[in-house]
């Protein structure tokens, strides 16, 4: 499961294009960072307020003061800037945000997102996630394919709290990589080893599968 | 001319606050929360009081104490996913929470700072956050209207004042300290060091020291600031 | 005139209180610090993003960077703020000016101010001062008691566009102190040299005198 | 990881520049505004343009040699009070201009940036300065809607920047140009210096660098930027 996560990580780390600024949600989109290569052209955004994230830090080196949105003690890069709360959405909701990478309860086939509350069980606030998923130019979500039940994470509907409407482009997932498009998700990658099969058997909503052979990762 | 001299004890700054006051809390996790004033406020005892904070802290720190001594009537914030204790009592009816989007709750305190009514903003339409909210068609787009946030007292932590009250905070500890600062009639703020006039740079303050009423010297760091294995 | 300037300068200059956040407007108001002790505390404000202006400077001594809202080439003190032009009237409208000195073309016997437009004649732009007038805690106006002409500037109701509605508290000119109260102008104190007599004919509204001496300046 | 080298020739960067483009222009008088950048706007020669700047400079500097050039249909500003050329065009027609209160100037460039539609205001109720503005009741009070504003280029002047855009103002030449960077889909700047990654200290940076596209370093200080008797 971890080596799965890791290579979900890897592949999902290509999706970063040189010189983009990222914001990777908690979660599985965190270690994504551990995928790019160390003089990679990208800034990361923090919104707790700052651009260039640098590598985390343990306990005995860390600054007090220097943590990123999960509350991890992280470092800063050549580069680096400190700003406040407001600014640091201002850069989120007006464009500034080329990718974020979040997590997921359920994707829906029509890009819809919920992460952030299941009633009567998980409702710590909505934090960033919001205007993160709303906002950022592009959203793709990391993710395992089902829950610990086995229930299928990417669905027809939500049924769970939305976090935002119609905002997922791709998802990356310990089985494939999906992209939500207009009539619905298009499976562009199988995981290696796993069949096509048993993707559409662990997914919640038609899959569409082109006839040419796909590419795993 | 001259600036003012405002510095001035905790206790004494922290002794204007009224029961049923809105008291706003800077900090994002531990950077920036101001745990020795805090702690004064809960010795303090005001009750029935309006929290605005980004978060509760973790159980037994910051605003976790005001909780367990039966101080705050309503938290307003972004997220609890750190405070187990908070979200009990959330659940129980214990305290009225109001959750924003982050940046929203940024924007509002910076609005009520700004002295604007409000604003209007599309993030949550279509979700539950934004239920029960006033909308509005404005420039051929459906906004909601999100109202400013102004308190009686703000609570602030900076790693460098001066004596007049400029403020310069540390990294990510600068959060919503700004934009509190600027949102409350009483600005109080606790200092790492309060240095003489003109040891600041003009152009490196972060927050004017024309928002800020009183500013305390911390005698010694709170505890909570120590790093930790989280 | 000029000495009657100056004198109403001087005066004027009683009217700030130790501490205050003082923004002087352009023209007259200007003038005031130059009667303000020079460790006298109080923290002025200039619109284009200082707190805390020094003296002004001449070229040779100038920075080019530092100017206050009228141009001119001031100085910083120990404690002064640069900030940034929604920073600076986020402290305006939010009631952190004390104080604000104007001048007027008019002022009507209601508190209604006009002094940044006259219709075909001039009409450069508002820019800071009707937020300055809105908004100050307290708002006072230096001013000749009459323009060029003679005639009152004084009045029952404005004529000009407004700057702001009902805002001035006091009026500082070459005759007189005179008060804005509900029920209208209030003779509080005469310059020297001049009678109550004089003043009046010089006052386009009624002037409310009271029935013992006033002081003069 | 790394962060990318904007850095760029001032033509490379005003070439973007198409007529009928909104442009703001940063500067509160002469601190802040970017004069370098200006000229090549009039040698680049796009048309129709709508500027968006505090002021209009003076005769025969900055915001007036695009008026000069005719290249100005509409103008967003505040006061042009030392530029009577300006004042002149106005009144014969031959430019638009509309005229807000400063800090209404700021709050809708700051709007912009900061993504929300707008904000309730009272500010000019009751005079010309509210006439034709949608009203509403909010919260009890009646406020004016006043819309964000954005542009498609800004045109910025700082002190120094890093190659990635990270920008310190100098004194009173920040005014409106850490409110325009964040204002517009292009953001272009001319900086006195510009530094190597990790020169400007991140606490003291005004602009952070993601809301800046292009960079310049300016090989000489523009003349109005000489201290003159005014």
């Amino acid at each position: 499961m971890s080596n799965a996560n890791d290579r979900l990580a890897a592949r999902a780390a290509r999706e970063i294009r040189p010189g983009m600024v990222v914001n990777l949600g908690i979660g599985l989109p965190t270690r994504v960072v551990n995928h790019l290569p160390g003089d990679f052209p990208v800034c990361l955004h923090a919104e707790n307020g700052l651009t260039g994230i640098g590598p985390t830090l343990p306990p005995d080196r860390a600054d007090r003061n220097l943590i990123d949105a999960g509350g991890a003690y992280v470092s800063t890069i050549p580069g680096s800037a400190f700003f406040d709360s407001a600014t640091s959405f201002a850069m989120v909701r007006s464009g500034r945000l080329d990718l974020t990478m979040l997590g997921a309860f359920e994707v829906a086939a029509n890009g819809d997102l919920a992460n952030w509350k299941i009633p009567g069980k998980f409702s710590p606030g909505v934090g960033g996630g919001i205007e993160l998923a709303q906002k950022a130019r592009r959203v793709v979500v990391l993710t395992t394919h089902t829950d610990r039940a086995g229930n299928p994470k990417l669905t027809e509907c939500c049924t769970l709290p939305l976090t935002a409407r119609g905002c997922v482009r791709r998802i990356f997932t310990d089985l494939a990589v999906i992209d939500v498009k207009p009539d619905g998700f298009h499976l562009i990658e199988t995981a290696q080893g796993v069949s096509v099969a048993e993707i559409k058997e662990a997914t919640g909503a038609p899959l569409i599968v082109s006839e040419t052979p796909l590419p795993s990762f | 001319m001259r600036l003012t001299d405002k510095q001035c004890s905790i206790e004494d700054a922290i002794a204007r606050i009224q029961d049923g006051a809105t008291v706003m809390l800077g900090g994002f996790g531990v950077p920036g929360t101001p745990f020795a004033l805090i702690r004064a406020l809960v010795r303090h005892g005001a009750r029935d009081l309006t929290v605005i904070k980004n978060d509760a802290n973790e159980p037994d720190m910051g605003v976790d104490h005001l909780l367990r001594s039966g101080q705050v009537a309503r938290l307003i914030t972004t997220h609890l996913g750190l405070n187990g204790h908070a979200i009990d009592l959330m659940n129980k009816g214990r305290i009225k929470v109001e959750f924003n989007a982050q940046g929203i709750l940024a924007e509002r305190i910076r609005a009520g700072g700004a002295g604007i009514g409000g604003f209007l903003s599309d993030i949550g339409i279509g979700t539950e956050l934004a239920e029960g909210k006033r909308m509005i068609e404005f420039g051929g787009k459906t906004h909601v209207i999100e109202p400013a946030l102004r308190a009686d007292v703000a609570l602030l932590h900076a790693a460098r004042a001066d004596s007049f009250g400029n403020l310069a905070y540390a990294a990510t500890a600068r959060n919503f300290n700004p934009l509190m600062a600027m949102a409350a009639d009483c600005v109080i703020v606790e200092a790492e060091a309060v240095l003489s006039l003109g040891a600041l740079d003009a152009n490196d303050i972060h927050t004017p020291g024309v928002f800020v009423d009183h500013v305390t010297e911390l005698a010694a760091l709170s505890e909570e600031y120590a790093v930790v294995q989280r």
